[in-house]
């Protein structure tokens, strides 16, 4: 083959490195289904060729951790005898394609990692950004991707229980979807993909296989029939419905123990899951492609390979316990074939028209390259420095500004978003989406709580305070709820790794989270990362390429020992006082305000402080857990006055308002600073009025522990928003305006 | 004058039809054993105005790829009356 | 609570996924003996049950429409069976569905009017507290129970609601929290505000909330739970 | 011998079509001024083995009354081919 001449197509988006390497692992060119396994094992999305030196170093051992990252789901322990099993993942590609099957797919994708492991999925959360709210596209990727994500979720029976929607400009050409899922399974009821033993059988279950989502490998492929492509569709199609009978005979088949190992068929289908199950078990495979069972007829060996179908399994079981396994899925009308054997030399051997029709070495395959990617911090961070407030004259009227900010999609309320998700299935949500970390009650009186989210303006103006503050922000909104962080997992979404400043602001980023993770006591044990979120575009003659922001998202489980004591956010009751708990630096840096009333966020955010951080969540922590507290709320996006106001007008039975005074000459911070500042290492709590005479006794004890002020600010009123006298609205009209923006 | 657009809308022959899988075994469990295979796909009926003739054709086609069709899964077909 | 010599059964079809919650909360919040039957469980009737329930979820994926492909099962001929001798056979949601569509309740669901799933909670007027579901319930009173579900527009001709209004067949409708019937508070755009409505003889009733969800104080309602409390009063004092 | 059954489901005309209904306004608001009216129904294709003669318009039309189509709402349009 001509080397100059070979296009990238035709190397299937491998580099014409990795392919020479290839060659020569190989020792010859490779062919079509040689080059189609390699191309999926070494792409980026198999291989985390580009991450792997970063997610090296982040904290993976210590709490509750029993299984950190390497397995499809991360484990922490519940005590009594349960485990929790979580991870998120992105679908962000196909579902910018697709928006509807893509967020299905990906919701049912995640769920499968889960129950993969003996788990059975309680609760679901989801992160999604899309372009600029008033971009003509966004309302139709919004409604689709909602439309999917419920689609799926909803039929499985799994609750969702929280999550984000962040609007963008710079989603306008990538939107992101992350889907986390979370389940519960007894201790020594979890499964792994690495225990197969030689002589078992491997069987494939589940939905049967097509051209789902063959994507630029066969395309590029000599055996690829382009005329019949017209009728083709690579689009994944998700079948709940499938998934839910996959779930129950998978968990019924676990119980009655006639499971040894099993995998998932993710990204890269049949072909990931065999060489992963091989090389974590040490083991070889023989696997016959003719027993696959195809919805397509005529498949080619690499399109069985490389077809993402959903709802399929791969399994080890016992030769004695194969026809038990059989009776199981076919219970659950599933298919379930005995598609090979687990041998000891650690190949692939691929039996087609029933002869041996290719050999490949494990190891060759599942050891893909690992590079440390050239970095260099971004130009445009010189730019970045802090706010020089002088410069900035405050606005005449800071109420429209207000008003401005509390209606602007990415803090009005998300209800018709989530209200289109079922979070009561399950008997299990104590506290529902719509205020900040969902609750969920196991038995008795014991619960978890999740969150998820991450701020990638802030990644962008500051790669290490994104990450970091990805995480403190989810360990925020847990502990204000009195509950402990314990674990994470984190979905990283960046655009291509070849360009030095994104690997820079990855390496960065993955540094936040990492310091945040280790102080915060957190582990990450599990996660997933997306590259390449970029679109060339042209304007004109103009080409050039629309990138996201950094795009760090975590998401987070919290303990609670009794749901009864967890708080909500919202204020309670008319007369209680208002506290800031906390310090408050009045930094303005990438707050929604620079944006909305200067047009311009582009300055420095705070740095966070993580040692003081760690003693404010405990401090809180032991505020809510002596019951002193009767609401407490961090603040973050839009600042205070969007945390004064949700606090207000969430509390499903009332409306409620708020009198609040601050002596901002004594803290030397202007109005708007006070008003506007965002992610301050501050909570704002509430009190009973008759409590705080206490103050004296527990609070001052507590508060003296940890080292942490608690200012008096005001008092809960009845539908006012009073601040300084200068704020000055009516709880009734926020409240509207709050809710019907989307 | 008011004419009428029939489309007929499909998943492509290769797309997964979860749906027709369904009826298909509900089917063949409620003892249709001669049933082979099932596909489930929509009908939509469009009163129309016709304006200029001939438009009315081009818009039935614009409307069924842009609005009624996912190109990407699905292929349509229209009758006009 | 102890009711352990009340039976029940839950029916379970493929794609069912209330099952669970409805065993839960019958065995350990209401004390009943509730076990599951299964579609293709191979039994001659369902006489050992006092009651029957079928759970939400989304029978057969709730493919072609909802509660349809179910409705055509084998197990739900033993349910009709059952229903038709006064067996008392409540269906929550999808199963309200499956009722319809298996023909034991009149009318049909058509798709929300927001064409979209609606998840939240409403307040139900309790219409009738003559029958096996609500003789627990106080006359006139207003529960709080969650909804969850894309096709709960209830819809019937005139001769059906006409038969329903003279038998007291319409036993739930949405209101608001002080119990008025308004348009604003119906969530699906259901017939005259319909939620929950029963057979001639009012031994079958199908209704769209999840008392299963709001059976407990710490999910925020228990006002669910009086479904329940009236089908356990009704067996046991006849 | 394998013959196709082409079933068209629709919504009767009394029974309101919030799907169509939605379409309907979407249409509108992308400037198709001309459309009066849009319904949404169910086109289903079903492969059948051929048994005995005559007895597969029977099967589908028994098909189509009993799982395909609730005559309460729906009304439905065989063809064979
Ligand atoms: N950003 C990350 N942080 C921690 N763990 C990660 C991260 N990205 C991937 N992992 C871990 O690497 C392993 C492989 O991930 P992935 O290929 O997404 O798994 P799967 O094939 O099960 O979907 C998993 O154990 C996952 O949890
Ligand atoms: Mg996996």
């Amino acid at each position: 083959m001509n080397k100059t001449k070979r296009s990238t197509e035709k190397l299937f988006g491998l580099s014409v490195e990795e392919y020479e390497k290839i060659s020569e692992l190989l020792g010859h060119e490779p062919d079509g289904f040689e080059l189609g396994i390699f191309s999926a094992m070494w792409s980026e999305h198999c291989s985390y060729k580009s991450s792997k030196v970063y997610l090296k170093t982040l904290p993976t051992e210590g709490g509750k951790v029993l299984i950190g990252p390497g397995e499809n789901a991360g484990v922490v322990d519940f005590g009594d005898g349960d485990v929790l099993v979580f991870k998120m993942e992105s679908h962000n590609h196909p579902s910018f394609i697709e928006p509807f099957q893509g967020s299905a797919t990906g919701v049912g994708g995640i769920m499968r990692d889960i129950f993969t492991m003996g788990a059975r999925p309680v609760a679901n959360l989801n992160s999604l950004r899309f372009g600029s709210f008033s971009h003509p596209r966004t309302p139709y990727y919004l409604s689709e991707v909602v439309k999917g994500i419920g689609f799926y979720g909803n039929c499985m029976g799994v609750p969702t229980v929280g999550g984000e929607v962040v609007f963008d400009e710079c989603y306008n050409d990538n939107i992101l979807v992350n889907a986390f899922t979370i389940g519960i399974a007894k201790k020594d009821g979890i499964f792994l993909s690495s225990k197969c033993e030689v002589g078992n059988i491997v069987v494939y279950v589940g939905s049967a296989t097509g051209m789902d989502g063959i994507h630029g490998a066969t395309m590029a492929s000599e055996e690829f029939d382009l005329k019949k492509n017209k009728k083709r569709s690579t689009v994944q199609v998700g079948d709940p419905f499938t998934e839910k009978l996959l779930l129950e005979a998978c968990l019924e088949a676990m119980e009655k123990k006639l499971i040894v190992s099993i995998q998932d068929m993710g990204a890269a289908g049949l072909t990931s899951s065999s060489f992963e199950m091989a090389d974590k078990s040490g083991k070889g495979m023989l696997i016959d492609l003719d027993a696959i069972p195809l919805r397509t007829a005529g498949m080619t060996p690499v399109e069985m390979m490389l077809s993402e179908s959903q709802e399929r399994m791969l399994i080890a079981c016992e030769k004695e316990k194969l026809d038990e396994l059989k009776a199981v899925f076919d219970k659950w009308g599933l298919n379930c074939v005995k598609a090979g054997e687990v041998i000891k030399e650690k190949v692939i051997k691929f039996y087609y028209n029933s002869k041996i029709y290719k050999t490949l070495d494990v190891d060759v395959i599942v050891n893909g390259p690992e590079y440390k990617r050239p970095v260099k911090k971004p130009e445009y961070l010189k730019e970045i420095t802090p706010v020089k407030i002088d410069n900035y004259k405050i606005p005449e009227n800071l109420n429209d500004i207000a008003v401005k900010i509390i209606t602007h999609p990415n803090i009005a309320s998300k209800r018709k978003v989530f209200t289109q998700y079922d979070y009561t299935i399950g008997t299990a949500t104590v506290v529902p989406p719509g205020f900040s970390a969902a609750v969920l009650r196991v038995n008795g009186n014991k619960g978890f709580l999740l969150n998820a989210g991450g701020n990638s303006k802030y990644t962008y103006l500051n790669p290490f305070t994104g990450g970091a503050l990805a995480v403190t922000e989810c360990a925020r909104n847990i502990t204000a709820c009195g509950g402990y962080p314990a674990a994470i997992t984190d979905c990283l979404n960046f655009a291509s790794p070849e360009d030095p400043e994104i690997m820079w602001q990855f390496a960065s980023a993955v540094e936040g989270v990492k310091s945040a993770a280790v102080k915060l006591n957190t582990p990450v044990i599990s996660g997933n990362v997306s590259f390449y979120n970029e679109t060339a575009k042209k304007d004109g003659d103009k080409t050039y390429v629309s990138k996201i922001y950094p795009t760090p998202v975590i998401g987070m489980l919290g303990f609670i020992e009794d749901v009864n004591k967890a708080l909500t956010p919202c204020f309670k009751d008319e007369g209680d006082e208002i506290y800031l708990l906390g310090s408050f630096k009045g930094e303005l840096g990438g707050s929604l305000y620079m944006e909305l009333a200067y047009g311009d966020f582009r300055q420095k955010p705070a740095d966070l402080n993580l040692d003081y951080e760690v003693r404010l969540q405990n401090c809180l922590r032991s505020l809510i857990e002596k019951g002193f507290l009767k609401s407490a709320a961090d603040v973050s996006e839009g600042g205070i006055f969007t945390a004064l106001a949700e606090n207000a007008i969430t509390n499903p039975e009332k409306i409620l308002g708020f009198a609040v005074d601050y002596d901002i000459k004594a803290h030397g911070l202007r109005i708007d600073e006070f008003l506007f500042s965002e992610f301050e290492q501050a909570f704002i709590v509430t009190m009973d009025k008759e409590l705080s005479g206490r103050r004296e006794s527990g609070i001052a004890v507590i508060l003296k522990e940890y080292g942490i002020k608690l200012e008096k600010i005001g008092a809960v009123k009845k539908n006012i928003m009073k601040i300084n006298g200068i704020i000055d609205l009516k709880s009734g009209k926020i409240k509207e305006g709050y809710y019907s923006v989307i | 004058m008011t004419k009428k657009a029939f489309i007929k809308v499909m998943l492509k022959e290769e797309v997964l039809d979860p749906q027709g899988k369904a009826v298909l075994s509900v089917l063949k469990s409620s003892g249709y054993n001669n049933v082979k295979d099932v596909r489930v796909g929509k009908y939509i009926e469009i009163d129309m105005e016709d304006g200029k003739s001939g438009s009315l054709e081009n818009e039935a086609e614009e409307i069924s790829e842009k609005v009624l069709s996912n190109p990407l899964i699905e292929e349509f077909s229209i009758e006009i009356k | 609570m102890n009711n352990k010599n009340i039976k029940a059964g839950i029916t379970v079809f493929p794609g069912s996924n209330c099952d669970a919650d409805v065993y839960r909360v019958l065995n350990a919040v209401f004390g009943v003996n509730a076990s599951f039957i299964w579609h293709k469980d191979k039994i001659k009737d369902l006489k050992k049950y006092d009651f029957i329930v079928i759970p939400g979820g989304f029978s057969y994926g709730d493919y072609l429409r909802s509660g349809a492909l179910a409705a055509r099962s084998p197990i739900m001929e033993l349910v009709k069976d059952y229903a038709v001798k006064g067996g008392i056979t409540l269906g929550i949601c999808n199963g309200f569905q499956i009722l319809l569509e298996a023909g034991l309740l009149g009318g049909v669901m058509l798709a929300n009017d927001s064409l979209k799933f609606e998840c939240k909670d409403v307040y139900l007027k309790t219409l009738n507290t003559d029958t096996p579901f609500t003789c627990a319930v106080k006359k006139n009173s207003v529960l709080k129970m969650p909804i969850a579900h894309h096709d709960g527009n209830y819809f019937a001709t005139g001769s059906i609601i006409g038969g329903l209004n003279k038998k007291n067949g319409i036993i739930f409708k949405y209101c608001d929290e002080k119990g008025q019937i308004t348009a604003g508070s119906n969530p699906n755009g259901s017939l005259h505000n319909i939620a929950g409505i029963s057979n001639e003889t009012g031994n079958v009733m199908g209704l769209m909330p999840h008392p299963e969800r709001s059976s407990e104080k710490i999910l925020g309602s228990e006002d669910g739970g009086w479904i329940f409390k009236s089908m356990i009063k009704y067996v046991k004092e006849k």
